[in-house]
């Protein structure tokens, strides 16, 4: 099932680009992934012991001390590695690696045993604790291009599916393929400060190939050999 | 078998060279229906305590399942766990109940393996511990999913969606690791009952005499079936042996094969099955204690079996200190950073009391069991062997619980903190691995009669001019 | 007299297996009432196309209900005497949506699109049977995962692995 | 969506909307509705977009939202609009919240059980105008009605306007919070002062090689948070010429701070200082290429260095280095932010900020000030200007004085707005009559009589011209983008609806049938105009381009570039802050800031909003107070202590967030939270508003409330509770670990 990211160069393989040095932590991203994907609001209760829904979050580092203290920005989301340590783990293949190297989660054949998050190096998956509530009328709002998740179910990121999807089909409906940068998820598409490229890593004039090449790229926990498809550049320098 | 007939062993004749066997030659003196009655007389006389006792297990078995029942309803949420500590003290006990079990076949397959003699009166208690231990553990993987009613997915079965478990998940090995030890130590329990089912079926009637004429599977102790029994003893205990290594292999490469930090560590297979023969050993000791008192089997189970099983769980002791800073070591030295932040977090941090607890409970038992008098004395004995069972429960808690409370990733620390749906959950394993212990004993032999009888063929004292002479014959 | 017992309950228990398979495929098969008894037939014998009423899954993921205006474009002159007509004429007056009830349909974990599955050139009997000889519209397939798996998997490769991945239905 | 469609006209695939994953059985009985008229604009199942604009905020971000059968799934920005360019900020996609707030009010509602009450009782549209037509004929003078208002858009605020000078009432006070907290008054009277024109200026971020931003949080709340972030985002990465520089001048590390290159932790108040120097530094030492600095030593001939910098705690090497930077940028430009505005000095440091544009030259060049070009006609130019504190003083005043009969509240919440002190809800109950246009009962709402609860955003008409705009003329348009969920009306509506009611010169003065074709007549003046990204060949074309583009907008970049006034040709004036409290007694600087997902507040309703982790602190739903770690320790206090914060004016009880960026002298504490009101999710987080401790002292320049300038004090309770933040305490600090 996992095919090796290493070998597919044919292939499409998505992967969004994270420029540190635009990020300003505003938190649109964050909002338009719950808006987008359904995710659930679990309160003060809840979200004070760890168990809030964000697929996107914010981490924020703090470097120094005051007076020449700095605080860094770092969107964390799956990372969608092709090497991914909570793909092996899933009892019933709700997890998996796709063709077009996304680390696939489904929802409805998830059992919920919590490995791959126990697994996953970054923290990027949540968990529904709790049945999600949605007072009405917010039901009105919920998007029907994605399930929502009950109880018992983990989810995380899914770099948008269904907008990728979307545009796949409109695109192939008008006989074309889908072009560089018209494939947007939620967050990359109201990133204020552009700060979030998504794209086809294997396709070497993409823009997010192209950044990826950048000097100033890296992945998060390289060390791990995850080899994330999520992309960082590094702040506080200029690309040439 | 042997002909010899048991002799009036003397009392003045060589009282310093004889204890030992004097002991072994005390049931020499019963007869067999003495020794029939003395086992199962305990089993029919319940006293008011008994159903004391039962009622107030019942109980929190029943709550426990009330709080199964509000954790499947409102969902996992109900339990402690969050991000990143998405595993608690439900994987904490499964394999805690894992480690438990191995005792049994510890016992009963290797000691048989290896002729130990002293094994006798206590295998059947060591299996049904196994089994029950199982049990209690095979609960765990189904409660802590999140979707429970779907666990049949992880069963293969033919369908027209072509999906299969993923067998290369852990938890698929450990179910069928499990599955596989359950049936098997099940199997090997109920084989050697079959002879004192018999023999309780002849002794009994009412609803007592048709259940052990059905378990009994019409055993009338012929030549060929005891033949059949022995063999059959014989390719188990073999068999079982590679199982029951695998089971806690396996148990622990359900986190060695995460990249987790402190989870992803080569020694963790033998570790933990060391560590459960460990803890598996004394609370078999600590079972036995109190099952002997409260059903007065201090004639089978004796001071000497006590003193064995005591230098057993010290030697299991020693080995489990040895992987453990063998493991340890290694860490340490290597520094990683995020191991090192957990290390010092345990020595020094907030997991200190745990850590000190887990250290102190493991290595005060192995100094203690130095002494013969500890091993030797019930109420020390048991004092000592379920202050091990409290360090191993601390070290699962730090294993599963402390790792995941910290990762790569600063940021996404947490803390964890038991839910009452948990709490009351692990005391329902406990307590319906007391029931059903308890249930047990009153209705199979705790004792296995033919073992003893057995074992009483061996040693004799045979008068050999006008020396007593103490034999053992080669029997098995 | 045990073997008696014995066959009794083997016979008592593949019947029930039996009458269990029996009363799903009877639920999933049957046909809903609807609010209006609606003939395709005879509307498609009349000459008319699917993509007449229902006309937009060319262009959108669903097939399309048509409104009760288009019923009423033809049915104002056409066969107005007939009481199911008339019925019909009824909701018009009155404003009323019709409470059409749903004959095919996926779960919700599913995302399904209509314009991609008639893009490749299925028509739509090849999963709604044979409309035009039903008085009485009832499905004709469990519309469940091995029934899509089983035109995915037979496309050439490499589009039925993409068309194998689970993302490409589950949502 | 001009077509009249009622809500059970839509499709209604019911159970797939609502219910769960996964347990559903196969074969269930779905009801699947058609349409009785099928609408022209939607086909069932497939996504439309309307284009409209944001109201989340002031700045008018264009946006587009997805809507399926009927209902908005999904707002996004609009891809055309020049302001935003596509982009949105997290309260921009939370609008969607305002919508379908479970809390919003569904009718128009009188208060039952009297003011207070919270006893809501329904009325009929034409009943509950009625009502206010008689309310508003029977009174015994025009001028015992008062208007109070938010800061609404453009085309209401016309209306409104219209109406009461016809009624020969005082013209709407503009007043709220958020303008309040990002300065927009002050900036405007800098802009009247600077350059002649009362008009808020852009800064050309984008183009800038240097910025120095004092006290603007650029990329949080301030002005146009959007277009700004957009302007960093090429600013950083996006330029031939190089990385652009940003400093940040505040005495708390903001977000902004944090994307900042350097921080400068100012004392509070001495920004100015700050600026001065700098300026003078530039000009005394020559630096920079724009040639003679002659004009400009007039400017700093008053400026000491040494003092400044004593004043201000920033170093003289740090002011040099700073100056030079500034100065040797090829294009280099300062921003005088709301934090300047809320001081006591704040007129005074935001003319410092601004001569320094002046005198690197670089006022209406690329990378500096410009102003925004105004909207083509002269209708399209009127606008609400805001009010100062001190007209919300005397309308307070005059309230107290029982000089006002009839209230009418728009689009602001003064009871949780206003500094406690100021004795709003107080005066509110001398009002005989309060009526409030709230969708939802807040505060205010709660002290009014008749809620004539206005439709959300995403269901009313409108226009909007950016202000601060960007580099073309924009006017941003707004419509519904789903019909009105409930029974509510569309203030503009009710204005012209009482207009027909009262008759005479008030329906003279707003003679429309409905606001559509207000809106439509005020629009279609635009038809025709060569400047347009689009054109029709008729009017009515012209108006369906207008909705579909969400907006009209010059196709080319139209700079206007700046006079400077004579402000030029004098000392900058040099004030002192002053701070209510006395030092020795209140120790430390308080520090409101506005919180980057409630705004002023706004935003406490919004589940999505609440659940948004702050940027810095990455706290959900929860109010703290943030301490230098060196106060803290001072205090004896950790992370997670309730505190008690003291101002002369008030008391709250908040848990205590140790954050290592804030000087050790000032404490923070976000806006937004402590509702008494306002809906299920506002009131679920405990907690008490902050602007009780405000003091309600005033800028004597401005007139701007000084929302920077009060003292408090701290002492520990001993209690905790924990805050729910993404960031797990155990880790901080910790991060050489990863």
């Amino acid at each position: 099932m996992a095919k090796d990211a290493n070998q597919s160069d044919e292939g499409i393989r998505w992967a969004l680009v994270v420029d540190l040095d635009r990020c300003t932590g505003c938190q649109a991203c964050v909002v338009a992934c719950h808006a987008e994907n359904n995710l659930q609001i679990v309160g003060e209760k809840e979200a004070a012991y760890g168990r809030w829904t964000h697929w996107i979050i914010i981490h924020r580092y703090w470097e120094g001390e005051y007076p020449n203290v700095k605080a860094r920005f770092m969107p964390i989301m799956c990372q969608q590695c092709s090497e991914a340590p909570c793909e092996p783990v899933c009892p019933v293949f709700a997890t998996y690696h796709n063709e077009e190297g996304l680390n696939a989660q489904i929802y409805n054949r998830c059992i919920g045993t919590r490995f791959c998050g126990s697994a996953c190096p970054y923290k990027a998956r949540v968990y529904n604790w709790f049945r999600p509530e949605f007072p009405e009328p917010l039901t009105e709002q919920l998007n029907p291009d994605v399930s929502v998740r009950t109880r018992g179910i983990m989810e995380k990121c899914t770099f948008c599916i269904q907008r990728i999807r979307r545009v796949e089909i409109d695109a192939q409906a008008e006989g074309r393929s889908p072009t560089d940068g018209e494939i947007q998820p939620a967050c990359v598409q109201t990133c204020p400060t552009s700060a979030l490229i998504f794209g086809d890593l294997n396709d070497p004039n993409s823009h997010v190939s192209q950044l990826a090449h950048s000097r100033r790229s890296f992945r998060l926990l390289p060390e791990l050999g995850t080899d994330p498809g999520v992309i960082y550049l590094k702040g506080g320098e200029v690309n040439v | 078998m042997s002909e010899v007939q048991p002799t009036q062993p003397e009392q003045d004749n060589h009282p310093d060279q004889m204890p030992e066997f004097e002991e072994r030659l005390l049931l020499a003196e019963r007869k067999d229906w003495e020794i029939n009655e003395a086992v199962l007389q305990p089993m029919f006389k319940t006293g008011r305590g008994f159903w004391i006792l039962v009622a107030i297990l019942s109980a929190i078995v029943l709550w426990g399942f009330y709080a199964w029942g509000y954790l499947i309803y409102w969902g996992m949420g109900t339990a402690g766990i969050n991000r990143p500590v998405y595993w608690g003290l439900f994987i904490t006990t499964f394999v805690f109940w894992v480690g438990i079990s191995h005792a049994g076949t510890m016992i009963s397959a290797v000691l048989r393996l290896l002729k130990a003699d002293w094994r006798r009166p206590i295998t059947r208690g060591a299996e049904a511990m196994t089994a029950f231990a199982l049990m209690m553990a095979g609960l765990y993987p189904l409660i802590h999913l999140g979707r429970v009613w779907k666990f049949y997915w992880m069963i293969p079965y033919p369908n027209n969606r072509f999906m299969w478990p993923n067998f290369q998940s852990p938890l698929m090995w450990d179910m069928v690791a499990i599955f596989t030890y359950l049936i098997g130590s099940s199997l090997y329990l109920y084989l050697a009952l079959i002879p004192d089912m018999a023999m309780a079926r002849d002794y009994t009637e009412g609803w007592r005499y048709k259940l052990y004429r059905v378990l009994a599977l019409g055993w009338r102790g012929t030549e060929a079936e005891w033949h059949k029994l022995h063999r059959a003893l014989g390719i188990f205990s073999v068999a079982i042996i590679p199982i029951f290594l695998s089971v806690h292999s396996i148990v622990s490469w359900d986190f060695a094969v995460t990249i987790q930090p402190r989870w992803h560590s080569t020694i963790f297979a033998p570790y933990f099955v060391i560590g459960a023969v460990y803890s598996g050993l004394s609370a078999l000791a600590s079972i036995l204690i109190i099952v002997r008192r409260s059903m007065r089997l201090q004639e089978f189970l004796r001071s000497e079996h006590f003193d064995s099983l005591g230098k057993l769980v010290m030697v299991a002791g020693m080995a489990w200190v040895y992987f453990w800073f063998a493991g340890f070591i290694v860490e340490w030295y290597g520094n990683e950073p995020i191991v090192r932040e957990l290390i010092h977090e345990e020595v020094s941090g907030p997991l200190a009391p745990f850590f000190y607890l887990q250290m102190g409970a493991n290595i005060i038992p192995i100094i203690l069991l130095v002494f013969k008098r500890v091993r030797t004395t019930p109420v020390l004995l048991l004092g000592t062997t379920l202050l091990v069972n409290v360090g191993m429960f601390t070290e699962r808690a730090l294993i599963v619980i402390g790792s995941l409370q910290r990762n790569d990733l600063p940021f996404n620390w947490g803390t964890y903190r038991p839910s009452w749906v948990e709490i009351s959950i692990v005391a329902m394993t406990f307590a319906g691995f007391a029931l059903l212990y308890t249930l047990f004993s009153r209705i199979i032999p705790f004792v296995p009669v033919w073992e003893i009888k057995e074992g009483r063929l061996r040693y004799t004292l045979r008068r050999i001019g006008r020396l007593l002479v103490p034999t053992a014959a080669e029997i098995e | 007299m045990n073997r008696f017992w014995f066959f009794s309950f083997l016979i008592l228990l593949v019947v029930g297996i039996l009458t269990g398979i029996l009363l799903t495929r009877i639920q999933v098969f049957s046909a809903p009432e609807q609010p209006i008894a609606y003939s395709h037939k005879t509307h498609i014998e009349a000459g008319i196309q699917c993509l007449y009423c229902h006309s937009s899954p060319l262009r959108s993921d669903l097939a399309g209900i048509p409104s009760v205006k288009k019923c009423m474009g033809c049915h104002n002159v056409i066969a107005n005497d007939k009481p199911e007509v008339q019925e019909l004429a009824g909701y018009w007056e009155r404003e009323e949506p019709i409470p059409w009830v749903r004959v095919s349909s996926q779960p919700e974990f599913i995302y399904f699109s209509h314009l991609p599955h008639l893009g490749t050139g299925l028509s739509c009997e090849t999963c709604h049977g044979d409309i035009g000889q039903m008085t009485v519209t009832r499905p004709v397939v469990k519309m469940d995962m091995g029934w899509c798996l089983d035109c995915h998997l037979k496309e050439p490769q490499p589009k039925a692995t993409r068309l194998a991945d689970c993302l490409a239905c589950h949502k | 969506m001009s077509k009249k469609l009622t809500r059970r006209d839509f499709i209604k695939i019911a159970a797939g909307a609502t219910a769960a994953t996964g347990l559903a059985p196969v074969a269930r009985r779905i009801v699947i509705e058609p349409f009785v008229q099928p609408p022209e604009e939607t086909l069932p199942g497939q996504a439309t977009w309307y284009a409209s604009t944001c109201r989340q905020c002031p700045a008018g971000c264009g946006i587009v939202v997805r809507t399926i059968n009927g209902r908005a799934k999904k707002i996004e920005g609009n891809p055309l609009h020049p302001l935003n360019q596509g982009k949105l900020c997290a309260r921009g996609q939370a609008g969607l919240q305002v919508l379908y707030n479970p809390d919003r009010l569904r009718n128009a509602v009188r208060q039952s059980g009297g003011r207070g009450s919270r006893e809501y009782e329904p009325l009929y549209w034409s009943e509950a105008l009625d009502l206010l037509a008689e309310k508003v004929s029977s009174l015994g003078h025009p001028d015992r009605m008062a208007f109070l208002g938010g800061l609404m858009p453009d085309h209401l605020y016309q209306l409104t306007n219209s109406l009461l000078t016809a009624l020969g009432t005082a013209p709407p006070i503009i007043y709220d919070l958020q303008c309040t907290l990002e300065g927009r008054r002050p900036a405007t009277q800098l802009s009247q002062t600077f350059f002649g024109t009362a008009d808020l200026p852009v800064y050309d971020i984008a183009m800038s090689d240097v910025v120095f931003s004092f006290g603007a949080n650029l990329f949080e709340t301030w002005m146009s948070p959007v277009a700004q972030s957009v302007a960093l985002g090429s600013m950083r990465q996006g330029k031939l010429s190089g990385r652009g520089l940003i400093v940040q001048f505040e005495p708390r590390l903001s977000a902004t701070g944090a994307s900042a290159d350097e921080w400068i932790p100012v004392r509070p108040g001495a920004e100015g200082y700050v600026a001065l120097a700098i300026g003078r530094i530039i000009v005394e030492e020559r630096l920079g290429h724009v040639g003679s600095h002659r004009d400009n030593a007039v400017l700093y001939q008053n400026v000491d260095v040494r003092e400044m910098s004593a004043a201000s705690e920033v170093s003289v090497d740090t002011l040099r280095r700073l100056a030079q930077a500034f100065a040797d940028a090829d294009r280099a430009v300062a921003i005088p932010g709301g934090y300047l505005s809320g001081q006591h000095n704040g007129f005074a440091s935001m003319l410092a900020v601004q001569a320094l544009n002046r005198i690197v030259a670089q006022i209406g060049r690329q990378g500096g000030v410009f102003l925004s070009t105004p909207a083509p006609t002269v209708a399209l130019r009127s606008k609400p200007e805001v009010n100062t504190l001190s007209d919300v003083r005397n309308l307070i005043k005059r309230m107290n004085a029982g000089e006002v009969d009839l209230l009418l509240i728009h689009g602001t919440n003064p009871l949780y707005e206003l500094p406690a002190a100021l004795g709003f809800a107080e005066a509110i109950k001398h009002v005989p009559y309060v009526v409030s246009f709230s969708p939802f009962v807040d505060e205010t709402a709660v002290w009014a009589d008749l809620i004539l609860s206005d439709h959300t955003y995403l269901e009313s008409w409108g226009y909007q011209v950016p202000s601060p705009g960007t580099d073309r003329p924009v006017i941003s348009s707004q419509q519904p983008v789903v019909n009105p969920l409930y029974d509510t009306r569309s203030t503009a509506q009710v204005l012209i609806e009482l207009a027909a009611r009262l008759g005479g010169r008030a329906v003279e003065a707003i003679p429309w049938a409905d606001e559509e074709s207000y809106l439509q007549e005020l629009v279609t003046e635009l038809y025709g105009s060569s400047l347009g990204a689009f054109d029709a060949r008729t009017p009515p074309g012209f108006w369906t381009l207008w909705r579909q583009y969400g907006g009209w907008w010059s196709e080319k970049e139209i700079r206007q570039e700046p006079e400077t006034t004579d402000i030029v040709q004098k000392p900058l004036p040099m004030v002192d802050p002053q701070f209510d409290g006395d030092p020795e007694e209140y120790p430390f600087h308080l520090y409101p800031y506005s919180s980057v997902a409630l705004t002023d507040g706004r935003g406490a309703n919004q589940p999505w909003l609440q659940e948004t982790p702050d940027p810095m602190t990455t706290v959900q739903w929860g109010i703290w107070v943030e301490l230098n770690p060196q106060t803290a320790e001072e205090l004896g206090v950790e992370d997670d202590d309730i505190v008690l914060v003291e101002s002369p004016y008030g008391t709250l009880e908040v848990s205590v967030f140790v954050y290592p960026g804030i000087r050790p002298d000032v404490v923070a504490i976000p806006i937004g939270q402590g509702h008494q009101d306002y809906g299920r999710f506002a009131q679920a987080v405990t907690g008490s508003n902050p602007l009780a401790l405000l003091a309600p002292i005033t800028d004597p320049d401005t007139e701007s409330l000084a929302w920077g300038a009060t003292r408090v004090r701290l002492s520990p309770t001993g209690r905790k509770k924990k805050l729910a933040r993404l960031e797990s305490i155990d880790g901080q600090g910790r991060e050489s670990i990863g």
